[in-house]
């Protein structure tokens, strides 16, 4: 295709080595914040000093879903949903590997909601990234668990009627270790808290808030990518601690963003060890 | 090209030992190298893993039981793009529930063996009676086209046999293999016999061993299977469920559809000689030929004993590989036979396959399975068959 | 019974398939949908969500497939018409639940719009092969229904005969179209009311301490009641008897779960549509459903235009199948020839209910895309050709695989 | 089991709610009798799809009552559970809790397969009232077997309530796991000595872990709209005369 | 086999309205002007951005065959979109092409090419997104396939009410080019 | 309306001096660096890239603090900058920044 050769220039973007440029351009629509959330992972991962062989990246079905196949580590793109169940196969057969989910709000907690307390629960030692753009975009803009109350979307016609889910609050009522909320623009804070996560033992999540350019704002009127960026800039408010419960995000209300739970607990590949070495010693 | 080697000695329990078919199963398993199972409790399946877990310590492999079917599958694939021989054990309801992840198995050509102790169905059923129901949905039930390949055992011997085959077919082929035992396998114990380690023969998986930048993950070799690498080691590699090319990247066109789905099912197709396993008794001058595969087959070699002795030619072919399914065996034997007789634990699965592979040449007779007179019912079946006259449509089934 | 005037959005629209469906299940009489999104089959349950809340019907976009299949069986049970809406990856994670729906004889539809698979495949285009796994899905045995309409009008219309063969039969009812069908925009005329005839829910209304939930008529269709009526429903997924309760004598041949299967084999007769087409002096038979019965229309005009005598028999309904009427032409033509956008599964059956006195020609096709007529049409004029009878199928080699395995094209976008 | 029946039996009478219009879901089979005898529909589907059929019911005529009895202990249905605490679906949701925690079966029987408990020994299990409540349960409350008449009390009080209600209930031994029948004595004795009543407890507290006391009681009780409710709202609201409310 | 009017192409990126174009002009045709016409669509994953094209048969009577084998119009909003489609179109066809988006090649046989700067045009009216709208006021021009009625109804019903304007105004834009 | 301050001890810092660069056809014309930018670098262009997006370009070089933000924030990954005097990014010979692994 004639756009593919035209980017192959002789000009080499800095993260070149970290995407898989043979595939930019990417498949993310104008405004959208995905590739916003790929470059601070890219970011991290440079930061966070791991040996990129031994990361790999599982991505499920929805436009945050071909993260992975953009990103140039160990990539799987995989069922709708499965993600942190597939990761979870990954990280018990070669517990040497880092294992990040990189997946959107439709695939980890709606279709994939309870592998994602489960894995929570468990203390499965991976980095969640999950991109919350409130709506499915991929299959056109329907309802999502995430869409604010009253807002439109082609599956709520006449506006959404479920409360949407505090992910920040059900990821720690399940056990998650680690919890930052991040915008698209914050896009150095996110770097950082993804750094932070990535160098965690235990089951991590960072929500980022993006735009959808597409469905999301165009059918909430809402303007394009840019509007909702600015939008973020009025309206997000950083509370680091934060207790978990006040995390709700209403239509077009205020998003508050943070780091809100950084704890310790044993991981589920500690516990399972430590109970196989007991098993052997005959002291259950 | 292909050399076999030894099974690793840590897994292998080797003696006469008395287990079940779970357990004879997961001693399969463990001697073919299975190291990671992930699985979901369901009888009556559940002995398997719990035996897995009682062997998992002393052999160094993983478990993990997951919050449901769906998972189970999904980290079993995940584990065996590390390097693990992985697994999973379920019996209908799980397995029904793993129909997505096998298409996505297929698809990113993942060797893995699933077990599927059948159970009564539909939905529940009746957990604790065996049956043999899942036959067909083991090689059409999930969306899209593939080809797989299901073994069915019908003695702890064989589940223990069977497994380790399933795991060198599964490496050797790319594709996940189904073990399609019943209950009446599985909670049957018997003596087993475990070779020494020298003699277990398994397939090693066929890893790439060219330059790391030139792999790409779905190119194949001549026989269509693409060689595989372990995540970690720096390959670098990106596949995806979605339809792909060579380097795994997605291109979602006809051509490239082509290009990928069907060498899914030629690798199979083509291969079929080699896959296809029967084990024949007394089929050279036979008139009518028993068609089985599982619990069934062994009442069926019974039948043939009791009705070679009334003097009427009964011969036996036990299905050791169901799917694919010995089309040209069966199409030859139709001409040379007056019926085939199949006797299924389900309403006619496996007996549709017979009468399409018997071309109109022979009748072909239904014996469903029934808990008490079964024998008397196939050799009732086979008198009445031999008074048949000419070739009937369709499949028959004798009542009463 | 007649439509209620309600429900039916009467009128002459331009719109396509998956639309076409979702004002069929209203004008059925659905009052309940769930579904989860997926493409190609999102338009079906945008539609209906739009026009359900005006004639009292609810849609709700559960948080799975999982969930939808099994909140569309627990509303039929609630005694409303019921649907979802799913393809491919979706479809497979209701199996489990189809085979539970089943089993308890619960009337509803499923729409499948079929996409290219296997996995995760190819979204946004064509495929249909999930046909052998509408039939074998779930595990366990049971029988259904399944339809293939080929337009618009048709999805529109079988819509409405799904529901009923459900009402009717008990049993689900898959209408498996494919992406073709359902992104295609034809006309679509919406009869008035009246003029749609549907299918009440076969009440029980006897005593209610006389009430067996599976007790059949003697058609082996049992009747139905409504939760929270006082029937005291005991209602099981497990090997059942009459009343609902776990039955003692479970095995695979039990008695309970063999009317499952015989309530639909039994009549067949019944349900079986078919559109057939010049077959009086055929010699070569072309068999289709869905999607590629129109292309197919192409490759057989071509023919005949060569002076092959080609007729066409199209599989309205696909489950259960024609095992008769297939084996009754066998006996007349040369041979059959059965374009499909898979590898090969109906021309399985067409093979197993030929008996080996046709000849039975694949023209496969992997899916995103449909044949091309010329691929049909050498087919059939190969199958004229053809001398004798060849075991087995045949597969034809079509244009696209030699443009990809033997010209070698470069593959793109 | 009996000890939760006849509670929920006698909390169906408190509560005034007309037996006829309860339905249970359930992935447990029940004694056919207790159902005939309670006047109640019966649904047994499969393993984790209680609520999901639950929900389809109540949408289906939102005059039943529907109470999903999950016997997984949210395990395989779980995704369903969030996401009706989420929708404040119409239900009550009991919550059969018949795990053996590892330290608790480790005291009572060393004998009993480790794979006896739903969750792999070494696994922590969820805080279920505080799962319930994060993701938008209305009433939360847990009881054990010995609690009869509180739970009797919760079960009618929830039945009256409108939204996603969730009773936990620690119960020894139903029919799922026959080998721990032989301890359920001891286990209710170990009940008897290691539970604890706080009402109105803030759910983060409740977990039940190897070394504290099990804490039960009702722990939250809220309004909130119901799935319906904010359904035939914001429809009307839109929609105006157009909208014909949902009455299945 | 129908009595055939014509078989249309249309293609571009995802985002342009090519979807659209292809209902807006079967919608016209089977609903306004009482003909018969099937619009199928071909797709990527991609709201926007990726190659996208629609195709549509006309005729007087009932469409069998669904699908375009050899074009009578192309409608190419994109470079990719051309290059993909013009060797499907007819030796006798007709070429509309966006002028800033596509540099046709020297056309061949007796293919005549007519240009316009829809995009530009709808910047200039406020918004890109209506650029189709003003390539299809060009195309019931240069064609004469449609009726410019039935065409201004179905573009009135194919958009939001607060829109209808803003498309009418595009769609005489196109239709009054002269090129 | 403009999104960061200034710091109001800019004249004492001594400011690093930066230079955009922007790979045009993968832009697909959003706006975000254009509008984030801290020191007003960029604006919007008249011309199409291949895709028909407005690229932007670069309206005060001078201004450029190599802060790197337009390459964080940019979803394409069509825009970078590098410190003045570096080595220019050609033919992959610019200074790496990704973990060589």
């Amino acid at each position: 295709m004639t756009v593919l050769k035209a980017v192959k220039s002789r000009v080499k973007h800095p993260m070149d080595n970290l995407l898989r440029m043979d595939r930019i351009p990417h498949i993310w629509c104008p405004g959208c914040g995905i590739g916003i959330a790929v470059s601070a992972f890219a970011a991290a991962l440079d930061k966070a000093k791991i040996d990129l062989d031994k990361v790999a990246i599982v991505s499920g079905i929805g436009c945050t879903g071909r993260v992975a196949g953009y990103v140039k580590i160990d990539s799987f793109h995989t069922t709708h949903g499965r993600a942190i169940a597939f990761a979870t196969g990954i990280k018990l057969g070669n517990p040497e590997i880092k294992v990040v989910v990189f997946s959107g709000d439709g695939d980890l907690i709606s279709i994939g909601g309870n592998h994602f307390i489960h894995a929570a629960r468990r203390n499965m030692d991976m980095l969640v990234i999950c991109v919350n753009n409130f709506i499915y975009a991929m299959t056109g803009g329907q309802v999502a668990p995430t869409t604010p109350l009253k807002a439109y979307a082609t599956t709520s016609p006449f506006g959404c009627v479920e409360p949407p889910f505090n992910i920040p609050y059900i990821a720690d009522s399940s056990g998650a270790v680690y919890v930052a909320r991040w915008t698209a623009l914050h896009v150095r804070r996110l770097t950082n808290s993804l750094v932070e996560a990535l160098n965690k033992r235990g089951f991590s999540v960072v929500e980022v808030i993006s735009p959808c350019a597409m469905y999301y704002s165009r059918i909430n009127r809402l303007g394009d990518g840019l509007d909702m960026m600015k939008f973020y800039h009025d309206n997000a408010e950083i509370k680091h601690g934060e207790d978990t419960k006040n995390l709700d995000i209403g239509f077009q209300t205020k998003i508050i963003v943070g780091k809100f739970v950084d704890r310790e607990r044993p991981s589920y590949l500690e516990s399972y060890n430590r109970w196989l070495s007991e098993m052997k010693d005959g002291t259950p | 090209m292909r050399r076999l080697m030894r099974a690793d000695p840590k897994g292998v329990l080797t003696g006469v030992h008395s287990l079940n078919g779970n357990q004879a199963c997961v001693e399969g398993a463990l001697a073919a190298g299975c190291r990671f199972l992930a699985a979901y409790p369901i009888v009556p399946a559940i002995e398997a893993w719990e035996w897995f877990l009682e062997r998992a310590k002393d052999v160094g492999a993983t478990f993990i039981q997951m919050e449901d079917e769906i998972s189970a599958l999904a980290a079993v694939l995940g584990a065996s793009w590390t390097g693990k021989r992985s697994m999973t054990i379920t019996s209908g309801p799980g397995f029904s529930l793993m129909m997505e992840h096998l298409g996505l198995a297929v698809m990113l050509e993942t060797p893995c063996v699933i077990v599927d102790v059948q159970r009564v169905g539909p939905s529940i059923g009746t957990p604790d009676r065996p049956a043999q129901g899942d036959m067909m949905q083991a090689r059409w039930g999930s969306h899209g086209d593939y080809e797989i390949i299901a073994l069915s055992p019908s003695s702890p011997q064989e589940m223990f046999d069977f497994t380790i085959k399933a795991f060198n077919l599964s490496e050797r082929y790319r594709v996940p293999v189904m073990v399609m035992a019943d209950r009446e396998v599985a909670h049957r114990k018997e003596e087993v016999v475990i070779p020494p380690p020298s003699e277990i023969m398994v397939e090693p998986r066929r890893y790439y061993r060219g330059a790391k930048s030139r792999y790409l993950p779905f190119k194949r070799d001549r026989d269509f299977v693409p060689p595989m690498v372990d995540i970690g080691d720096g390959y670098r590699f990106h596949v995806t469920g979605l339809t792909h090319d060579d380097r795994g990247y997605p291109i979602m066109t006809e051509e490239c559809q082509e290009y990928n789905v069907h060498p899914l099912v030629r690798k199979i197709r083509r291969y079929v000689d080699e896959i296809v396993q029967v084990q024949e008794a007394d089929t050279e001058d036979a008139e009518v030929v028993i068609i089985s595969y599982g619990a069934p087959s062994r009442a069926a070699l019974k039948a043939m004993g009791e009705a070679r002795r009334s003097g009427v030619k009964v011969g036996s072919l036990k299905l050791v590989t169901v799917w694919p399914f010995p089309d040209k065996r069966v199409a030859e034997l139709a001409k040379k036979v007056k019926a085939f007789v199949v006797p299924e634990m389900n309403y006619g699965q496996m007996v549709l396959e017979v009468e399409r592979c018997s071309h109109g040449r022979a009748n072909v007779v239904f014996v469903p399975y029934e808990e008490k007179g079964f024998e008397d019912d196939l050799l009732s079946a086979i008198r009445k068959v031999c008074q048949e006259k000419k070739v009937r449509e369709g499949i028959i089934q004798y009542h009463g | 019974m007649r439509a209620n005037p309600k429900d039916v959005n009467t009128g002459v629209y331009y719109i396509d398939g998956d639309v076409a469906s979702g004002y069929g299940a209203l004008a059925a009489g659905c009052k309940f949908v769930a579904g989860y999104p997926i493409t190609p089959s999102t338009e079906a349950a945008e539609a209906f969500a739009r026009i359900a809340p005006k004639a009292g019907a609810m849609f709700i976009q559960m948080e799975d497939e999982l969930g939808s299949i099994a909140a569309v069986v627990g509303a039929s049970w609630a005694g409303v018409k019921s649907m979802t809406i799913t393809s491919g990856p979706g479809y497979s994670l209701m199996m489990e639940t189809i085979g539970f729906g089943a089993m308890l004889e619960t009337p509803f539809v499923l729409l499948n719009i079929q996409r290219g698979g296997p996995s995760t495949g190819v979204p946004t285009k064509t495929g249909q092969a999930d046909m052998m796994q509408s039939r074998w899905g779930s595990h366990g045995d049971y029988e259904l229904i399944a339809l293939s309409p080929d337009s618009p009008q048709e999805l529109f219309d079988y819509t409405i005969k799904a529901f009923n063969l459900a009402e009717r039969y008990r049993c689900p009812v898959m209408i498996m179209s494919d992406e073709c069908v359902g992104h295609m925009t034809e006309k679509v005329v919406i009869p008035p009311a009246d003029e749609i005839e549907i299918e009440p829910r076969r009440f029980y209304a006897g005593p209610k301490d006389k009430y067996l939930p599976f007790k059949p008529d003697e058609d082996l269709i049992p009747k139905m009641a409504k939760a929270g009526d006082g029937y005291n429903l005991y209602i099981s997924g497990l090997t059942h008897d009459e009343r609902g309760y776990p039955a003692e004598n479970g095995g695979c041949q039990s008695v309970y779960t063999k009317r499952l299967v015989d309530k639909i084999r039994l009549n067949k007769d019944k349900i079986i549509e078919l559109k057939e087409e010049g077959l009086e002096d055929a010699e070569v038979v072309v068999i289709s459903y869905g999607i590629s019965s129109r292309v197919a229309v192409r490759g057989i005009e071509m023919a005949r235009e060569e002076g092959i005598r080609v007729g066409s028999l199209r599989l309205v309904t696909v489950w259960p199948f024609p095992d008769e009427r297939i084996a009754e032409l066998a006996k007349k033509v040369k041979a059959f020839v059965v374009p499909e956008i898979n590898y090969g599964q109906i021309a399985f059956e067409v093979e197993r209910c030929s008996h080996g006195m046709a000849n039975v020609i694949l023209v496969p096709h992997g899916g995103a895309g449909v044949h091309h007529p010329d691929d049909i049409y050498n087919a059939i004029e190969y199958a004229r050709r053809l001398e004798g009878r060849v075991e087995g199928v045949i597969e034809q080699k079509t244009r696209l695989e030699r443009l990809v395995f033997e010209e070698r094209i470069k593959l793109s976008e | 089991m009996n000890p939760f029946i006849t509670a929920f039996a006698k909390g169906i009478e408190r509560s005034g709610v007309d037996p006829i219009k309860v339905s249970v879901v359930s992935d447990i089979p029940f004694d056919p009798g207790v159902v005939n005898h309670l006047h109640i529909d019966f649904f047994h589907t499969i393993r984790g799809r209680a609520i999901a059929f639950g929900t389809g019911l109540k949408l289906g005529n939102p005059a039943l009552q529907v109470v999903p009895i999950i016997g997984d202990l949210v395990t395989l249905g779980g995704n369903h559970f969030v996401h009706a605490g989420r929708r404040n679906m119409d239900l009550l949701v009991i919550c059969v809790n018949n795990f053996v925690y590892r330290k608790i079966a480790g005291e009572l029987a060393p004998s009993i397969p480790p794979s006896f408990s739903p969750y792999s020994t070494f696994e922590e299990p969820f805080n279920v009232p505080h799962l319930a409540n994060s993701c938008g349960a209305i009433y939360t409350a847990r009881w054990t077997a010995l609690h009869t008449d509180e739970l009797t009390l919760s079960v009618s009080e929830a039945l009256k309530k409108r939204g996603f209600c969730v009773i936990e209930v620690l119960l020894p031994g139903p029919n799922y796991y026959r080998r721990i029948k032989e301890i359920e004595s001891d286990l209710v004795n170990f009940y008897y000595e290691n539970s604890v009543i706080r009402d109105g407890e803030d759910p983060r507290n409740v977990g039940i872990t190897p070394e504290g006391k099990i804490v039960v009681g009702k722990f939250t009780d809220k309004e909130r709209p119901t799935f319906i409710d904010s359904y035939n709202a914001q429809l009307s609201s839109v929609l105006g005369d157009e909208f014909i409310p949902y009455g299945g | 086999m129908g009595v055939k009017m014509a078989e249309i192409r249309f293609a571009g990126y995802g985002g342009q309205g090519i979807i659209r174009s292809g209902i807006i002009v079967g919608k016209a045709a089977a609903i306004y002007d009482n003909k018969f016409a099937t619009m199928n669509q071909s797709f990527g994953p991609e709201a926007r951005g990726g190659a996208c094209s629609s195709q549509l048969v006309l005729s007087e009577s009932k469409v069998l065959y669904p699908y375009v084998t050899v074009s009578d119009v192309l409608v190419a909003m994109s470079q990719a979109g051309y290059e993909k489609f013009e060797p499907e179109l007819s030796e006798e066809g007709l070429l509309l092409i966006d002028e800033d988006l596509v540099k046709p090649k020297p056309p061949r046989g007796r293919i005549k090419v007519f240009s316009i700067p829809a995009t530009r045009f709808a910047e200039e009216l406020g918004n890109r997104i209506i650029a189709n709208v003003v390539m299809l006021g060009f195309f019931t021009a240069v064609t004469k396939l449609v009726s410019k009625e039935g065409m201004e109804k179905a573009v009135a019903d194919s958009v939001p009410k607060r829109f209808v304007k803003l498309n009418l105004e595009a769609f005489n834009r196109g239709y009054h080019y002269k090129r | 309306m403009k999104y960061w301050r200034t710091p109001y001890d800019l004249d004492k810092i001594e400011v690093p001096k930066g230079k955009v660069h922007i790979i045009k056809d993968r832009c697909k014309g959003c706006g975000f660096c254009v509008e984030f930018c801290p020191r007003d670098v960029l604006e919007m262009s008249e011309e199409f890239n291949s895709k028909g997006y407005h690229p932007p370009r670069v309206k005060n070089p001078e201004n450029c603090v190599n802060c790197g933000l337009c390459e964080m924030i940019c979803p394409e990954f069509a825009i970078w900058s590098t410190a003045k005097g570096e080595k220019e990014g050609k033919g992959g010979q610019q200074v790496p920044r990704g973990n060589k692994g």
